[in-house]
């Protein structure tokens, strides 16, 4: 028996190998034999940077976002030169008081089964994304003023009282206070046109990926969505047909993950995909040439921002300082030598008002110096270490350190830290966080907005990165300049003052001024994005 | 037997929850508040809400204290709930349960393929003791040894596109019988590979000092057949015994290799969920992951008396 | 004075150094490939014995047979399981280790493998110095002094204080290994199989500077060996186990001249003499079989299993441990004061 | 054959087992050769501050990512820094990481698994349930976890200190890197030293030469330190040789997923993760710092084999 | 009488010339690769086997008497060589065949029995299959025609329920055994020739007795010749044939038995033989034990003439530098060889090397 049973043994032992050898063999065999597949006529294949979990376009941030606006319909949405379209809304007219909006929908606009998109898909879509539980994380710049936002984002309601279908195709939308600009705000993809009987369950919350091709999702936009592996990272659409606007021209997109920068470049390069979701290498110009990033420069700017509330920076003879020992044309080199994006002197860019005659903060090492000695520090020796954040990509962590040794070299300060990769600055460390590597920006082509999310008191980057900063007379000039038309000049002067006014305070070391990259390879046409990085035509996307 | 396995088996009960509990206090205490990362991390104004936040907190349970939260936890765990992601609000299992068997397939084939060339490989080098084959076949290995996975990966890969621009490109994931699973494969394997070559050298060099290896000679039995029969099954023993560390190694290269290679498995999850605080998956992964090391400890002391017959001779004790 | 005298060690000696009583030493093990089953080696199972100041006891047997469990058993570098050993009023079998400690320069052991029982990274004259030192046989300036006498002692050069033990030949380690137990200044001394490593030329170097020793300083030996024909050479009195008991215990010309036990008998026969002559007319008794497993050793007589003369009696009863003749014990049911008629001799 | 049992007729020197070790050792080309290297880096990592041609951190924007030349034998990386003086810093990095790790682990690793050998029972079965605990974790996460949780508190507290007492020994954070990050490795690295230990002392328990010893009526102590511990220090020797290397990797590894030293400290790791994202451009700045950190385990697992052969050398009788 | 099995030991006849050799080794000389470069551990020894005959070879740990033995047939470690000497073996020179012939010789017509019986089986095969391969490799039978003949292997080797241990592993057996289980493998292809390297060292006396019993009977029945190797003189007392004593490398003192033991030549031959102490002997019990002083030789540091000089009580000067030549003994049995300047005259020592160098 026991001679049999070695036997077989020894079989099943050989058999084993011989099965893994074969295995492992026919496997080389299909490699060699395999080919990329001949790139069909009119298919995008896009290349995405992340493993996006949750594709729902309600969530209003996160690199899916990008995409939004090839599945889903915008109330309206601007293009590349700040010009207003209409898109489901056809119309939108303010009452005398800038305090009641009334919009009406294009009676052409459908979703992709055929069901027309009514005054009451609006009222749920926005309600949705207004809701704590899709965790939408710009629905305040669309929905902020409108009656009864508190109390649904709060989680203590489920309905936005001032939004009323009043019938099927009109909208009037009720706003807490005057709102020249209110429509701007609603046009972006941020919280986009969704089937609301679909998205919303009996409670009003949202149905898990109701937007998933299996669930039967029903989409606005110009392509619907026919494959979804998330956990493979891979999505296809195809044109909607029942799509309301121009017919698209492509015939497919694909969007597939490719999590490592010099991955997805040489895959580009290989001709693997045509497009990126959001590429960011230092060698982007030489890999892929200047066109594939270039684009058109968007209200959004990235600085350091100071917190003046932490130490050292409570003594502002520490934060000029720090701002003077920095050669900014050093630092745009460092990070961006060849471009994008370019160097920037101020906060307002690209939009209307952007201002002239500001005058830069200077490079001057000598009076930096002299400043900090004269400060309530004393010195380099007795400052609290300086801890930046947001230091999360490779260009980040080059102007960073470009900062970090400027200050080394021109103040003798060598206690400095940087969190790489972790964006985010929640941890219990955030206590000693002083500078924050940031963006500010608008999403309305609009001087007064662009402030009022950057230096306003109660906007997120005050009290969040500036340490709760307040300066009354900016308050003051932005709150008087916001209630005029979006048309008057003076608007567009108050704004400059107030910035003039930040500027002696401070508070940032200015550093870029934003392209919106196309992403895109040179055969790919009609990539253009606006400054709410969304493909404003994607009907017009195709491939020559 | 079985009582033994059961007795092993009982005794995870503990470890597994002490693990658990270390991980969720880390989690809680230390990593800060996953909700609030979710939202800062969007780049611009985002909507920074503190009632909103609280909202989107307490909806995902993460108001209470931390006792509460772990026991409920615990308690969902028993009933085989996993609970939902933070960041995405999918289903923890049903995420693992898509990653797992990438993980698992690509694993198993690297040791399969780790079993199928490093131990030949390593008996071929012993057998040619401090010859020029044995110092190749040694500094190979002691080469990737050296070569940490994220610096082979990109490597291999970009010298693949480079040199063979037809060849279609190893990212992704298409299943055990896709060329993708290649290269992947081959640097999740360098180590164990480079490890065991190791072994199995200083074990055949151990054995061939062996009595009974000299028996086998002076029975006149062939070379090749000293080398298989007598010498490669005792071996086995000690490499077998490997299986733990070979696990490790490839649970810990398996982050490397899925981030750089884009394969949608437990590593790539485990880097995403870390770097998000989304404890309900690191948690979950931490369960697979004591699980596996755990498991495959337990395999080896189970399958040890099965390949070596003196192991069920008496084990003193005191 | 003649060790080898008889009358020495017969009735009227001295009080016995060391006296055993009873002693038992069962070890716990765990059978089966994943410890499953729970098992006992029975090594020593109620032994009995005095040793008396001055002798030399052997005690021989064959492998596993417990008698270098005894050995270590009796100088408490085990606990036994059962049993007293009485040393000097006290019974060593209850005193905590620290309560040993003192005692133990008292009662020393030579292990078998000189390679392994010398610290490979102390020199010998450290090794040696420790012990001394410790007992307070002298200060930290006169110890190089009394170890280079230790090393007089047994006949190696006082420049060896200074090698390391790889550095020593076999028969050179059982040299330092004596001089460290002698530095104690012992009194009783377990030679445990103490020459059995040792090369046939070496062995006799060994054994005549024990005898040497024995002499000079009046020690008593418990001498624990294999090798049936040294036993003689050196002993005293002679003990032979079997299957952790005592089968016969007699002085060692009456043992050797006349075994009573049929184990005994078994034994010399199968040892060979360096005579050729002799070898061609011996008839031999050889026994059948192997020792059995001493977890599970067998009821009555241990040695039932391969004795020759087994009845009933010896499956069932444990025999007797008897005196047939002075001072000659032996367990047997049939065993008298005259080897059985019939058996080889 | 007796290969080591030398008769000592001739006048010679004693030779410890240790002198015979390195004999052994000396005589094994690999593992001179990892000793050189391993030898090199020691004096680098010490020296390092009077080696370097530049500064480490100064940049030079102008001279950006320039390919090796006699003025930056290594060339310059993406901030004209010369990546030489980074390499040899990053040697300190690296030096100092593995020596604090190990030291570390092999501190908690010799307690607890001395406890555990010599004492055995309940705290024996406790101790090897802990590094099952431990082993069964999946290092990069907890060493990802602590970071994340711990570092910063420290951080904090440090800060706290330092702005009540001024006292500069609180500002500098790299010490917590290293204290916290390394540390955190340590926790994770420990038990393989605490197995190995017990496993030592285990054995060594059961020698004859401690048997012996015990006979002598030596003391606890005696018995521990000159008889033990000396005897179980061969094996750990060749572990702490193996752990200094993955010690090195590991903080590469970490360094390269961004939990390791911060910018701009240089250490290999985050010089490899840097050099990756350009290397078909600069191949110097993934070359340079690559090649060292291969040298340098390379150079380990050398010297740790030759110890291994040395310390425990077979055949001797 | 009693029932218990004593076998009387056949009366050895005189060593007969006579009978052809199966085996002669001349000038054998190997080699070590050591710390300190190559060391001689066998040095031109001699000798040869008689058809049937038992060869005992004595001598304490170290003096290369395995080695010489294990060098004849390649067995020896990577770092061991031989370096000269021929051993003519059915025809063949052995130092000189290829591996593929000295294969077929181990095994098949030369078998083996090692010392410990438990490290030289290998403890992962089943008894079967290691005794299996001597016939499947010579023989080349087919695996059911080899089990039978295991099967019956065992049986002559008295091993207890022969057929149902084949499935045994080695562990699962005793020492004596597993001796057995060896004897079997050393015979299986009916060598004819048996080398034995220390069977019984590992075994106890009782045990040892069984197997010296059972070689012997074996050797009766199939006619082969048998060299056991042994430091234990008296073992071979009642055992072999003939004597072969080496010291250092070198053949001491070569003598029928009866001639070995009555009337010892070589000092070393007589220093052994008196530290022995007697057991049936009545002599003086109190005297000692008459011992050689010192210790052998390690390989390498062998002194340039007699090995045995530095420890030998009749040493003579020319003994420090002249390598005494191995002759026949004036005056003694025939076949008595021995090499020592004492015995034979250093003139003698000096006329044997003259034509040979």
């Amino acid at each position: 028996m026991a001679q049999i049973k070695g036997d077989r043994l020894a079989v099943t032992r050989r058999t084993a190998l011989l099965m893994s050898a074969t295995a492992l063999g026919g496997m080389m065999a299909m490699g060699a034999g395999i080919r990329p597949a001949a790139a069909a006529d009119q298919v995008l294949r896009v290349a995405h940077p992340v493993f996006d979990m949750d594709w729902s376009p309600l969530r209003g941030g996160g690199a899916h976002q990008r995409w939004t606006s090839l599945w889903w319909a915008a109330p309206m949405y601007f293009d590349a030169d700040s010009k207003l379209h209409p898109y489901v809304f056809t119309t939108w007219e303010p009452s005398d008081d800038d305090k009641t909006w009334t919009f009406t929908i294009d009676e052409k606009a459908v979703f992709s089964d055929g069901s027309p998109i009514t005054a009451a898909d609006v009222k749920g879509s926005w309600e949705l994304a207004a809701m704590p539980s899709t965790k939408n994380q710009r629905i305040n710049q669309l929905l902020a003023g409108v009656v009864g936002y508190d109390a649904i984002t709060g989680g203590s309601g489920t309905e936005l009282e001032g939004v009323v279908a009043s019938d099927d195709r009109t909208v009037v939308v009720t706003l807490t206070a005057s709102d020249p600009i209110f429509f701007m705000r609603i046009a972006n993809h941020l919280a986009p046109i969704v089937k609301a009987s679909e998205a919303r369950d009996d409670n009003g919350e949202e149905v898990t990926e109701w937007w998933a091709p299996d669930a039967g999702g029903v989409f606005s936009g110009p392509f619907k969505l026919v494959e979804l592996d998330i956990d493979g990272g891979t999505l296809a659409f195809e044109p909607n047909e029942n799509f309301f606007g121009p017919k698209p021209k492509l015939t497919r997109v694909e969007i597939r993950t490719v999590e490592d920068a010099v991955t997805a470049t040489a895959l580009i390069k290989s001709g693997e995909f045509d497009a990126h979701t959001e590429l960011v290498t230092s060698t982007i110009i030489e890999d892929l040439g200047a066109d594939f990033a270039a684009g058109p420069i968007i209200p959004t700017s990235q600085h350091f921002w100071m917190d003046p509330s932490k130490k050292p920076f409570d003594d502002p003879k520490v934060r000029q300082a720090l701002i003077l020992a920095v050669d900014r044309n050093g630092l745009i080199k460092a990070s961006f030598p060849n471009g994008p994006h370019q160097k920037t002197d101020q906060i307002l860019n690209s939009v209307p008002g952007v201002d002239e005659a500001f005058e830069p903060y200077p490079y001057d090492p000598e009076q930096a110096k002299q400043l900090l000695a004269e400060s309530s520090y004393g010195g380099p020796e007795r400052l609290p270490k300086l801890m930046m954040v947001g230091i999360s990509s490779p260009a980040n962590e080059a102007a960073a350190q470009f900062m970090a040794e400027q200050w080394r070299q021109n103040l003798g300060i060598t206690a400095v830290e940087m969190k790489p990769q972790q964006d985010g600055y929640s941890g219990p460390d955030q206590a000693n966080v002083q500078i924050f590597r940031d963006d500010v920006g608008t999403r309305v082509p609009d001087a007064v907005n662009y402030l009022w999310g950057s230096i306003y008191s109660g906007s997120s980057n005050a009290q969040n990165k500036l340490g709760g900063y307040k300066n009354d007379e900016i308050d003051a000039l932005l709150v008087e300049a916001s209630a005029k038309a979006a048309d008057d000049p003076d608007r567009i002067a108050l704004a400059q003052k107030a910035q003039r006014l930040f500027r002696d305070d401070y508070c940032f070391i200015p550093w870029y001024q934003q392209a919106m990259s196309r992403w895109a390879k040179t055969n790919v046409k009609g990539m253009e994005k606006n400054l709410d990085w969304q493909v404003f035509h994607p009907w017009n996307i195709e491939l020559v | 037997m079985l009582r033994y396995v059961i007795r092993r088996l009982v005794l995870w009960v503990p470890t597994v929850l002490l693990v658990l509990l270390g991980v969720y206090a880390l989690a809680f205490y230390g990593a800060g508040d996953p909700i609030k990362l979710i939202f800062l991390r969007a780049p611009g104004d985002v909507a920074y809400n503190p009632a909103r936040i609280e909202a989107i907190r307490e909806a995902a349970g993460l108001n209470q204290p931390f006792l509460v939260q772990f026991g409920n936890y615990v308690l969902n765990l028993v009933q085989g709930n996993f609970g939902n992601s933070l960041v995405s609000g999918r289903s923890v299992w049903r995420m693992i349960s898509a990653a797992a068997p990438v993980s698992a397939q690509l694993g198993l084939l690297a040791i399969l393929l780790t079993a199928v060339v490093a131990i030949p490989l390593g008996v071929l080098a012993a057998l040619k003791q401090n010859t020029a084959l044995d110092y190749a076949i040694l500094g190979s290995a002691l080469f990737l040894w050296a070569i940490p996975a994220y610096v082979a990966g990109p490597l291999l890969m970009v010298l693949l596109i480079v040199l063979l621009p037809d060849i279609t490109v190893p990212y992704g994931w298409g299943g055990l019988f896709d060329v993708r699973i290649i290269l992947p494969l081959l640097v999740l394997a360098f180590q164990p590979i480079a490890l065991i070559i190791r072994q199995t050298r200083a074990a055949v060099i151990e054995v061939m000092t062996e009595d009974y290896v000299r028996t086998a000679r002076a029975k006149g039995v062939p070379e090749l057949a000293v080398a298989l029969r007598h010498i490669l099954r005792p071996v086995l023993t000690p490499v077998v015994t490997q299986l733990g560390l070979i696990m490790i190694t490839i649970v810990n290269g398996a982050i490397f290799v899925e981030l750089v290679f884009g394969l949608p498995g437990l590593g790539r999850l485990t880097v995403s969920a870390l770097l998000n605080n989304d404890y309900p998956v690191i948690l979950a992964i931490t369960l697979i992951g004591s699980f596996l090391v755990m498991a495959s400890n337990l395999l080896v002391d189970v399958v040890y008396p099965l390949l070596d017959p003196r192991a069920t001779d008496a084990r003193a004790t005191k | 004075m003649s060790l080898a005298e008889p009358t020495t060690t017969l009735p009227g000696a001295p009080e016995p150094i060391l006296s055993i009583r009873g002693l038992v030493k069962h070890f716990n093990v765990r059978l089966g490939a994943f410890g499953e089953r729970g098992a006992t080696v029975h090594a020593l199972d109620g032994i009995t014995f005095d040793v008396f100041e001055g002798e030399t006891l052997s005690l021989v047997g064959e492998s596993g047979c417990g008698k270098s469990t005894a050995g270590t058993t009796v100088l408490r570098l085990q606990t036994p399981t059962a049993g007293e050993i009485l040393y000097g009023g006290r019974d060593l079998a209850k005193l905590s280790e620290k309560e040993l400690r003192p005692l133990r320069a008292d009662l020393q052991i030579v292990f078998q493998d000189p390679y392994s029982t010398l610290n490979p990274r102390m020199t010998v004259g450290e090794e040696l110095a420790a012990p001394i030192l410790h007992h307070g046989h002298a200060t930290r300036k006169t110890v190089a002094k009394v170890v280079e006498q230790l090393l007089a002692d047994v006949g190696l050069p006082a420049r060896f204080a200074s090698r390391y033990p790889h550095e020593l030949s076999g028969g050179q380690r059982q040299r330092v290994v004596i001089a460290r137990a002698l530095g104690c200044r012992p009194r009783f001394i377990v030679c445990d199989e103490a020459i059995s490593a040792l090369d046939v030329s070496v062995q006799a170097q060994i054994i005549n500077l024990l005898q040497d020793l024995q002499e000079k300083y009046g020690l008593t030996y418990l001498f624990i060996a294999h090798d049936l024909a040294v036993v003689r050479h050196i002993s005293t009195r002679v003990a032979v186990m079997y299957l952790g008991r005592f089968a016969e215990l007699a002085p060692s010309e009456d043992l050797f001249r006349m075994p009573l036990h049929p184990y005994t008998r078994a034994l010399l026969s199968a040892v060979p003499e360096a005579d050729p002559v002799v070898e061609r007319s011996r008839k031999r008794q050889i026994l059948e079989g192997d020792v059995p497993s001493p977890l599970d050793p067998p009821p009555g007589c241990r040695f039932h299993t391969r004795c020759p003369m087994a009845q009933e009696i010896c499956r069932s009863a444990v025999p007797e441990w008897r005196e047939v003749r002075p001072n000659h014990h032996v367990a047997c049911h049939f065993a008298g004061p005259d080897p059985a008629p019939g058996l080889p001799s | 054959m007796t290969a080591s049992a030398v008769l000592p007729q001739a006048i010679e020197p004693p030779v410890s087992l240790w002198a015979d070790a390195w004999r052994r050792l000396a005589r094994n080309k690999l593992a001179m050769v990892g000793l050189a290297l391993i030898a090199v880096l020691l004096f680098v990592a010490v020296f390092g501050p009077w080696l370097t041609p530049y500064d480490f951190l100064s940049q030079n924007i102008d001279a950006r990512n320039l390919a090796p030349s006699l003025a930056h034998p290594l060339g310059t990386d993406d901030l004209g820094r010369d990546v030489l003086s980074r390499v040899i810093y990053g040697a300190r990095t690296a030096t100092l990481v593995a020596i604090v790790v190990t030291v570390i682990a092999m501190v908690i690793g010799i307690v607890l698994g001395a406890l555990a050998g010599y004492f055995g029972g309940w705290l024996d079965a406790a101790v090897m349930w802990l590094t099952d605990v431990t082993m069964s974790i999946p290092n990069l996460l907890l060493v990802v976890v602590i970071n994340t949780s711990l570092k910063p508190r420290l951080a904090n507290w440090m800060e706290a200190q330092y702005l009540e007492t001024l006292n500069p020994i609180y500002r500098n954070s790299i010490w917590i890197d290293f204290i916290l990050v390394f540390g955190s490795m340590a926790l994770i690295t420990w038990p393989p030293y605490a197995r190995l230990v017990r496993a030592q002392v285990l054995s060594i328990r059961n020698r004859p030469y401690v048997t012996a010893a015990r006979a002598l009526g030596l003391p606890t102590w005696t018995i521990l330190t000159r008889y033990i511990v000396p005897n179980a220090v061969g094996p750990l020797i060749v572990a702490v040789s193996a752990g200094l290397g993955t010690a090195m990797v590991l903080e590469s590894a970490f360094s390269f997923l961004g939990v390791g030293v911060n910018p701009p400290m240089p250490s290999w790791g985050n010089m490899i993760s840097d050099g990756l994202r350009v290397w078909q451009h600069y191949p110097h700045l993934l070359a340079a710092p690559a090649i060292v950190l291969g040298l340098a385990t390379v150079a380990f697992s050398f010297l740790g084999d030759g110890l291994n052969d040395a310390l425990n050398p077979r055949g001797t009788k | 009488m009693n029932a218990a099995p004593a076998h009387p030991v056949a009366a050895v006849p005189e060593s007969a010339p006579a009978r052809p050799p199966i085996l002669s080794v001349d000038g054998l000389t190997v080699e070590i690769d050591g710390r300190y470069g190559a060391a001689t551990i066998v040095d031109g020894i001699s000798f040869h086997v008689a058809e049937g005959e038992t060869l005992g070879v004595v001598g304490e740990s170290g003096c290369g008497k395995s080695l010489s033995m294990m060098s004849l047939v390649g067995l020896l470690p990577n770092r061991i060589k031989v370096v000269g000497g021929s051993a003519r073996f059915g025809g063949k020179d052995l130092i000189k065949a290829s591996k593929r012939e000295l294969r077929a010789i181990r095994g098949g017509e030369i078998g083996f029995v090692f010392q410990d019986p438990m490290t030289s089986l290998n403890p992962v095969m089943r008894i079967g299959e290691q005794l299996m391969e001597p016939l499947i490799y010579h023989r080349g039978m087919k695996r059911a025609e080899a089990r039978k003949r295991a099967g019956d292997l065992l049986r002559l080797v008295g091993l207890p329920g022969a057929e149902a241990r084949l499935d045994n592993y080695p562990h699962e057996l005793s020492g004596g055994m597993r001796q057995r289980v060896m004897i079997a493998i050393g015979l299986a292809c009916e060598p004819k020739l048996l080398i034995a390297d220390e069977p019984t060292t590992a075994l106890d006396v009782t045990i040892q007795a069984q197997i010296v019993d059972l070689v012997k009977s074996l050797k009766a029945r199939l006619g082969m010749s048998v060299i056991w190797i042994t430091h234990d003189l008296a073992l071979l007392a009642g055992l072999v044939d003939r004597v072969m004593v080496l010291y250092a490398g070198t053949v001491a003192e070569d003598a029928p038995v009866d001639a070995l033991y009555a009337e010892p030549l070589h000092p070393y031959t007589r220093g052994l033989l008196a530290s022995i102490p007697k057991l049936t002997h009545e002599g003086d019990k109190a005297e000692r034990l008459a011992s050689i002083g010192g210790t052998p030789p390690e390989p390498g540091r062998r002194p340039k003439g007699c090995p045995f000089a530095p420890r030998c009580p009749a040493r003579l000067a020319v003994c420090d530098d002249t390598m005494p030549p191995l002759l026949a003994a004036a005056g003694a049995r025939p076949g008595h060889r021995v090499a020592c300047h004492a015995v034979n005259g250093a003139d003698r020592a000096i006329a044997a090397a003259e034509p040979a160098r």
